[in-house]
């Protein structure tokens, strides 16, 4: 794998120890043997479309439980069967693809209901410090879930994720329908985050994304990570893009 | 029924929509759509996830219903119509989450997509000469798309591939006019792609064909025209070399830009 | 899912089991020659499912007393009997059936005791509802006999009547003949309306209390008919006639409902006066005892042919009463349900005799045609079947009554009706309707006993007439 | 898959020993087996093939074919008996002639069949089961509350008669038996038969995705509708031969717990697959009847309570153990063994099917 | 899937006018056109029993008044079963059975309270003697509830025929040792009968007709306990559920289940809560049931049909829906007695019933899931 000399070294505290992993929908075989380690650092998954990014996402999270086998090791405990909220308490946290907001809370419910003490990395996540982070959301404390527009949505979903303060966040598309002014602001937010000393594991299919807040990409093709790159790699060279992405090149 | 038909036989609209939008609850999905697709063309639909096409899709083959505008294909306005009697008119579509019929093998379900539209759909009894024909029918579309050694399978067992290859002998065994493709390519290899890269290329050009894909590669290479949709309504429209040469197209779906420039 | 060894082979054994059991019990034993097979058919299921006991009890006390049996255990009716003979030919009771007052079920248990388990003869059933069922299926087997346990539909002994059938005790119409007149003359009556749940045994209850009261003069006003599973009787009150629009009401709602229909005219009308108030025997059985009877002492009410509580003071009654109470403990003898069951085995009994053990037609031509049981005055204390195998029986209106214990009640006689026939003088018949709705019609009417009531004290038939 | 060929054998082999046994029954086994056990086991079964059908099929679990015998049953009680001197007491007694009246109940059925079906051609799951239970208990109320046809009292004497080709069934209960037999075997091969052709297999098309059908051309309400109208037709055919066979009419043979018992007999067999209905019947039975007869009649040891505590505790081992019945326990079996045979070959999952997000 | 393919509201005009005229007639027909009946009887398709509410407000106000004091019991039993369902997807097919054990144990714990007074006089009782056995009543079956969750439906969760079996199973098995062992108190010298109907009594002050004020109406105070406690129930749960954190656990449970997981709750402790509630709810409208009618064998079949009908109406899981569908079958079973029409001195009482489940065919033609049911 040529690709691979151009990754940079995974870093020496693996936070996030995937082995082997593989997971099959009934049949389907939705993952074959993925392996990788992340430490406390930004890493991106890319690809297109039903190539196992979310079922990478669902089997780290324990949730629509695929038929796992192999180990995904978090803080060297061991994160296959375990209980969804388990792993959450763990510090996994997890912002959804489609924000799956609950449509009877209000914004500030959503908060409250996730809201836990501070966890062993000592991030103390409140409700009134997301509301800090996000100040639209304060102002719509009170609306339902339904009624906020879709980058509302998002940083919902990302605050209601925080304030269970965990050491990892794991997002799956959060820029999926999102309008480019909102995605920037998100971009700055995540950055923000990542100083904090929150880990960050981005599935995404949006290049631009992907590439802005991570260094490490790795390429998913077929229910296997086919490739680890750099940001900087994959966004200079077209033909990567291509091949990993079946994305065509801007033509100048 | 018809009207008198146009001069130009191949500038006759298979498919135009105006003003079609489309809310669920407090959402709108799609907002105020245009769209008009002539008789044999073949039209890309792109957009990063969530612009709405998959509800446009939709709407347009009747599983759901248009909450604003009119749709019209074949020079009929359908707009109140159920999916059925589209299906009937000769548009057949295939679904981004394959939607088979787990419980049936290959051929009752290309099977399935001959008779519901050729009629018998109701009859409780079997008449050997139709039954052979339909099912002659039903293998050879099985054979187009290479899915022939697996005629006898239950779909359930199949893989995801092998779905891919299914729904798309289903929509062809209709001998539609008009033929809807929901991310085709989605999970599919390298190679996977090219053989359904080659078969869209070698369609009969009597049957539109409509696609939502999100592999560029094989949506410029397929597609005459590109319609590109974000947050629900159309953005650019055009040919694929001036949508490779469209910067918003690149902002929008590649997301090129944050942080790096 | 992983599925172990053991999950497929333990359902598997399982039925293996099963149809070894099955097919054992398929391969018919032949029948032995020297005894007699009968059945007990009752309830185990549904309002009365605690018939199960106490119609056991009455069967196995009459067999034990008259034909040498024994009960197996003597606080468990249901445990069965040992030994007993009669015709020469040993008893052998094949099962108990197990009824929840639907027909449907009642045909099924018949079935599997009178086929399966080769029974010739069934005591029971105890409902009316299942009268009717078994009495048509006896019709279609004339070789099994069936002697009717406790029910109170007419149609059995009336409309159907097949040859095989008998009834030793009245029917919910006789069990009701008196009380019109009663109330009538007692209380001062001349309007009244009637309230009780849609099916036949209320139905026939209705039918002997109209045709008394209406016979000797009043007036039913209004007939409402509750269906099952309401679950509220509010609105069902509501229909009736208020209190001061109508001089009483007559509750035929069946037993768990009654407190639940008293509770609501109460709460409609407030308290209950029990001067205004008369029905059939659910006012006290079937739980009643407990929560309405308390509320309506000093109020009359039908029976069965029997009393609950206290009984006659003639010879024969306490020769009944200390033979019935030998054999087993905290049985109440003077149930309707003991007592009817007691009086079926006993004919049973007799007639075996008379056949020399001999069933089918034989024993049907043998069973007798009178009865001397506990509780008959009239015709010398001997109760006999008209041409239609259905007793004529003598009938004891009752009083609810304050017991000694606390907060308990009782019933006592206040009258004795002579020979209360099914037909109440030609006024049902074979070819006239079963009771219904409206059937029968509120007619004035001389009946056989009007004006002929006796005045019972204290247990004792007085030569008064009621006035 | 040689595995599949040994199964089909082997059931064809069962298949057809199972016939050959139901053909010699009369001379197999005692009467009461043969009426009580035997006759009511084909009938129960036919009534949970109707069940089975719509729900291996049509993935609709009706509820409402226990009332749907028991309407065919009504029908043809009020339409065939008759006003005679110690006979019937209930019902319309219209004495119409029973070739007739068979017809009429048969065909009123199932129209009324395509009414409930059109209603609830829209409802899917747990809400399927509910608006079906409610037909049920609806028709248990009407018979019940309209005393014209019936009341609570049993309507009866239906077993007398019957048409001319039928015969005496009140005394030669052979005869009732092989009817039901042919009868059986009749619905069986009807289903069988069914599914192939292009309704049924447009039928299990729906069953797997309405949606789907739907842009394929298909009318989903129409198919729904007349697949309820087929099984409403199978059960009939049981609600007829049980009016023969108990002889009687009475509305708690469509209450509840009737209606509970019909889906436990269709659980027990197994709700895939259409054999099941007559395995589920027959197992059902001889547990109940076994059960029955051997409780002591003072009931149970220590816990107390009747045969019907041990029934429950049987009913539960066995929706514990095996959900999709003994049918299933059958094919798992086959499967185990394929498995070891051949690679891994997943099953499908017994609960939720997992949603399948696409990334 | 059920909802896409509702999406088109398939059911024609012509159907959904009928009924809206059928409904319109119905509304009518109790307002102005029913008749009272000739002094000698008899009538046509107009007579009523009062005739309409114009002829006669106050018995169309007690018949208001009747329809929704029995809302008020049937809300508190279907409340749970709704709950249970709401969140857990469970069927539960044994709420009848649970609401049978209920009533037995607190007419046990009311009886040994009063020490053995058989047809209690309701003024002998007083408040803490009808309390204490609905509470004790509550929790035994809570934890019942509970056990049957844990043991028997916590491994299969969303497989809900084999829950809903497992818990007919359970009906089954419960309802039979209930006739074995209850009641256990019986009058002194009488036999103890399985299954035997019993009381329990209101409180003694409960025992009295009210002066409403209106159109001369007097109205059963016990009565209108049991709608105060309806809605006691629906107000505490509403608060439970909207104003406490466990209850907006529940609604984001019921919401997305997997999701409330992954964000650290878990959900099956709130599960078992909920099994718990529901249960115990089923307990306490045995409590009032029990003392409004009677606690009988076959109670368990009739309040599990009234859960099932109430909750159907109203759509499965949803609180509004089971205080709606309670409020519409208790007002179509009263005014169904009280205004069909009659032509005889018998009335046609009988065929109420038949209207209540019509009115929960007509409610599921247009609205399969119910007046207030999300799509399953």
């Amino acid at each position: 794998m040529s690709e691979a000399a151009a990754a940079t070294e995974p870093q020496a505290a693996a936070l996030l120890e995937v082995t082997g992993l593989s997971a099959y929908y009934g049949s389907a075989q939705a993952l074959e043997d993925v392996t990788f380690t992340m430490g406390r650092e930004s890493i991106a998954i890319v690809g297109r479309n039903g190539m196992g990014k979310t079922t990478l996402c669902n089997a780290i999270i324990g949730i629509s439980p695929p038929r796992a086998e192999g180990s995904i090791r978090f803080d060297g405990e061991e994160l296959v069967g375990m209980p969804s909220h388990r792993i959450a308490r763990l510090g996994v946290g997890y912002v959804p693809q489609g924000r799956r907001l609950f449509p009877s809370l209000t914004v500030d419910q959503h908060l409250k209901i996730a809201a836990r003490g501070a966890s062993a990395n000592g991030s103390s996540w409140t409700r009134e410090r997301v509301y800090e982070l996000f100040p639209r959301l304060a102002e719509r404390k009170g609306n339902g879930g339904a009624e906020l527009s879709g980058g509302e949505q998002q940083m919902l979903a990302i605050g209601r994720a925080l304030v269970t303060n965990p050491r990892i966040l794991v997002m799956d598309e959060p820029s999926e329908g999102l309008a480019p002014a909102v995605i920037e602001g998100l971009i700055e937010t995540f950055k923000h985050l990542e100083e904090e000393g929150l880990a960050i594991l981005l599935i995404e299919q949006n290049l631009g994304v992907a590439t802005a807040l991570a260094e490490r990409q790795l390429v998913m093709i077929g229910g296997g990570i086919a490739a680890e790159t750099t940001a900087s790699a994959l966004a200079d060279d077209p033909e990567l893009q291509r091949r990993y992405l079946g994305v065509e090149p801007l033509a100048h | 029924m018809t009207e008198a038909a146009p001069a130009v036989e191949h500038a006759e609209p298979t498919l135009r929509l105006r003003g079609v939008g489309r809310r669920f609850g407090g959402l709108l999905a799609v907002d105020e759509v245009d769209l008009d697709v002539v008789h044999g063309e073949r039209r890309a639909i792109l957009g990063p996830n969530g612009a709405g096409k998959t509800t446009l899709f939709n709407v347009i083959c009747g599983d759901l219903s248009a909450s604003t505008g009119t749709v019209e294909i074949f020079g009929e306005d359908v707009t109140k119509k159920p999916a059925r009697y589209r299906a009937k008119m000769g548009l057949a579509r295939t679904y981004q989450q394959s939607r088979l019929f787990d419980g049936l093998t290959v051929e009752d379900s290309i099977y399935l997509a001959i008779v519901g539209v050729e009629g018998g759909r109701l009859r409780p009894v079997l008449v050997p000469g139709k039954e052979r024909e339909i099912r002659e029918r039903a293998r050879e579309a099985a054979g187009r798309v290479a899915i022939s050694h697996k005629l006898g399978e239950m779909v359930g067992s199949l893989s995801h591939g092998e779905h891919r290859q299914v729904a798309i002998a289903m929509a062809l065994a209709a001998e539609p006019k008009a033929l809807m493709l929901d991310e085709p390519a989605s999970g599919l290899s390298r190679g996977e792609r090219q053989l359904l890269t080659e078969l869209l290329l070698g369609l009969d050009r009597d049957i539109t064909l409509i696609l939502i894909e999100h592999d560029m590669d094989i949506a410029l290479r397929v597609a005459e025209s590109v319609t590109m949709m974000h947050d629900g309504r159309v953005i650019v429209e055009g040919t694929p070399d001036e949508i490779r040469a469209n910067e918003t197209v690149h902002d929008l779906y590649l997301g090129r830009g944050y942080g790096h420039e | 899912m992983k599925v172990g060894k053991w999950k497929l082979l333990l359902p598997l054994a399982l039925l293996a089991v099963g149809a070894t059991i099955g097919t054992s019990g398929a391969l018919a034993t032949p029948a032995q020659a020297n005894e007699v097979r009968f059945a007990i058919m009752t309830d185990c299921k549904g309002a009365f499912a605690f018939g199960y006991e106490v119609d056991t009890a009455g069967t196995i006390a009459a067999l034990s007393q008259y034909a040498g049996a024994k009960p197996k255990n003597k606080k468990k009716p249901s445990a069965g009997m040992t030994g007993g003979s009669a015709g020469g030919k040993r008893l052998n009771l094949v099962g108990i059936g197990c009824g929840d007052e639907t027909p449907a079920l009642a045909l099924k248990e018949t079935r599997r005791l009178m086929v399966q388990l080769r029974a010739d003869i069934m005591l029971g059933p105890l409902s009316g509802d299942e009268a009717v069922s078994i009495a048509q299926w006896a019709r279609q087997n004339p070789a099994k006999t069936v002697i009717i346990g406790t029910a109170g539909s007419q149609d059995p002994t009336m409309q159907i009547a097949p040859k095989n059938l008998f009834r030793y005790h009245g029917d919910g119409a006789q069990w009701n003949a008196g009380l019109g007149e009663i109330v009538y003359k007692r209380l001062g009556w001349r309007t009244a309306a009637l309230i009780g749940d849609d099916y036949s045994f209320p139905w026939t209850s209705a039918a002997g209390i109209i045709a008394d009261f209406c016979g000797i003069g009043g007036r039913i006003t209004k007939r409402v008919w509750t269906p099952p599973a309401g679950g509220d009787y509010a609105p069902f009150i509501r229909q009736l006639p208020r209190p001061n629009q109508v001089d009483g009401y007559f509750w035929l709602v069946g037993g768990a409902n009654t407190s639940a229909a008293l509770t609501a005219f109460e709460q409609a009308y407030g308290p209950l006066n029990a001067r205004q108030h008369s029905g059939n025997l659910f006012l006290y059985f079937l739980g009643a005892n407990t929560t309405v009877a308390p509320r309506l002492v000093g109020a009359y009410m039908g029976g069965f042919g029997t009393f609950q509580t206290g009984g006659l003071k003639n010879a024969q009654a306490r020769n009944y009463v200390r033979n019935a109470s030998r054999w087993f403990t905290g049985q109440n003898v003077n149930d309707g349900f003991f007592y009817n069951y007691w009086n079926a085995a006993w004919a049973m009994v007799q007639g075996l005799n008379k056949s020399k053990g001999a069933v089918g037609p034989a024993l049907q031509r043998a069973l007798p045609r009178s009865l001397k049981p506990g509780f008959q005055v009239a015709n010398k204390g001997v109760l006999r079947l008209d041409s239609r195998r259905q007793a004529i029986q003598d009938q004891y209106p009752l009083q609810i009554t304050r017991a000694s214990g606390e907060g308990t009640v009782s019933t006592s006689i206040v009258g004795y009706v002579p020979n209360v026939d099914q037909t109440f003088g030609g006024y049902f018949g074979p070819n006239k309707p079963a009771p219904g709705r409206n059937y029968p019609p509120c007619v004035k009417r001389k009946l056989p006993w009007q004006g002929k009531i006796k005045v019972v004290k204290n247990g004792v038939i007085t030569n008064q007439v009621i006035k | 898959m040689t595995v599949d060929r040994t199964k089909l054998a082997t059931e064809r082999v069962i298949g057809v020993a199972a016939l050959v046994v139901a053909v010699l029954a009369p001379t197999l086994f005692s009467a009461f087996w043969l009426n009580s056990i035997l006759t009511q086991a084909l009938i129960l079964g036919i009534g949970a093939a109707s069940l089975i059908f719509l729900s291996a099929y049509g993935g609709m679990i009706s509820l409402a074919q226990t009332g749907l015998m028991g309407i065919a049953g009504y029908a043809l009680a009020n339409m065939v008996t008759q006003r005679v001197p110690g006979g019937e007491t209930k019902g319309l007694l219209l004495g119409w002639d029973p070739t007739v009246g068979l017809v009429a109940a048969i065909l009123l059925t199932v129209g009324i069949g395509l009414v409930f079906g059109a209603v609830a051609s829209r409802s899917y799951g747990i809400y399927f089961l509910m608006l079906t239970l409610t037909y049920t208990v609806i028709a248990f109320l009407f018979v019940g509350s309209v005393t014209l046809i019936g009341g609570f009292s049993p309507v009866a004497g239906v077993d007398t008669y019957t048409p001319g080709f039928i015969g005496d069934i009140v005394t030669d209960r052979e005869r009732l038996y092989y009817i039901t037999l042919i009868t059986a075997v009749f619905v069986y091969l009807l289903v069988r038969y069914l599914v192939r052709t292009p309704f049924g297999v447009s039928l299990q098309g729906i069953r797997d995705e309405p949606v789907r059908m739907a842009s394929l051309g298909y009318n989903v309400a129409l198919h729904r509708t007349i697949a309820f109208g087929i099984g409403a037709f199978i059960a009939a055919l049981a609600g007829v031969l049980s009016a023969w066979w108990f002889g009687q009419l009475s509305p708690t043979t469509m209450g509840l717990d009737a209606t509970i018992q019909m889906l436990v007999i269709a659980v027990i067999g197994g709700l895939r697959r259409i054999e099941g209905a007559w395995l589920g019947a027959i197992a059902f039975l001889m547990i109940n009847n076994e059960i029955t007869n051997r409780i002591p009649s003072s009931g149970l040891p220590v816990i107390g309570g009747t045969f019907n505590t041990v029934i429950g505790f049987i009913f539960l081992a066995i929706v514990i153990v095996s959900p999709d019945g003994l049918m299933g326990l059958w094919d798992r079996m086959w499967d185990a063994l394929r498995r070891r045979g051949g690679p891994p070959h997943a099953e499908p999952e017994g609960g939720e099917p997992a949603a399948v997000a696409s990334s | 899937m059920a909802e896409r393919i509702r999406a088109w509201g398939v059911v024609g005009t012509v159907p959904r006018a009928l009924a809206a005229g059928l409904v319109v007639f119905a509304i009518l027909y109790v307002l102005v056109i029913a008749d009272p009946p000739d002094e000698f009887g008899g009538g046509n398709w107009r007579t009523t029993n009062t005739g309409s509410a114009l002829d006669d407000p106050s018995t169309f106000l007690t018949t208001v008044l009747d329809g929704l004091t029995f809302a008020g019991l049937l809300f508190i039993v279907a409340s749970g079963f709704s709950l249970i369902f709401g969140l857990m997807r469970v069927v539960n097919m044994a709420h009848g059975a649970f609401y049978l054990l209920g009533g037995y144990i607190a007419y046990e714990i009311q009886q040994r309270m009063t020490g053995s007074g058989f047809g209690l006089n309701p003024t002998e009782v007083n408040t803490l003697e009808w309390v204490v056995p609905w509470l004790v009543a509550m929790v035994c079956i809570g934890v019942f509830g509970l056990a049957v969750q844990q043991l028997l439906l916590r491994w299969n969760q969303g497989q809900d025929l084999r829950q809903a079996l497992i818990t007919i199973a359970v009906s089954v098995i419960v309802a039979d040792q209930v006739i074995a062992h209850f009641p256990r108190t019986v009058p002194a010298g009488t036999q103890q009968f399985g299954g035997n109907a019993v009381s329990i009594s209101w409180p003694g002050w409960t025992n009295r007709l009210v002066d409403l004020h209106v159109g001369g109406v007097t109205y059963s105070l016990s009565r209108l306990v049991m709608l105060a406690l309806g809605a006691a129930v629906g107000l505490a749960l509403f608060l439970w559920l909207h104003k406490t954190k466990t209850g907006m656990v529940i609604r984001a449970g019921v919401d997305d289940r997997q999701m409330t997981a992954a964000i650290g709750i878990n959900i099956q402790t709130t599960f078992a809560l909920a099994f718990l509630v529901g249960s115990a709810l089923a307990a306490f409208g045995a409590t009032v049931g029990g003392s409004q009618a009677s606690i009988a064998q076959g109670r368990d079949g009739e309040w599990l049909l009234f859960s099932l009908v109430v909750v159907i109406i109203g759509g499965m899981g949803s609180l509004a829906g089971a205080a709606v569908g309670s409020v519409l079958y208790g007002l179509v079973f009263a005014f169904a007695v009280a205004y069909l029409p009659t032509t005889g001195n018998e009335c046609c009482t009988q065929y109420s019933v038949v209207l209540t489940f019509a009115l929960m065919a007509l409610v599921l033609a247009f609205r399969p899931q119910g007046l207030f049911g999300r799509a399953a």
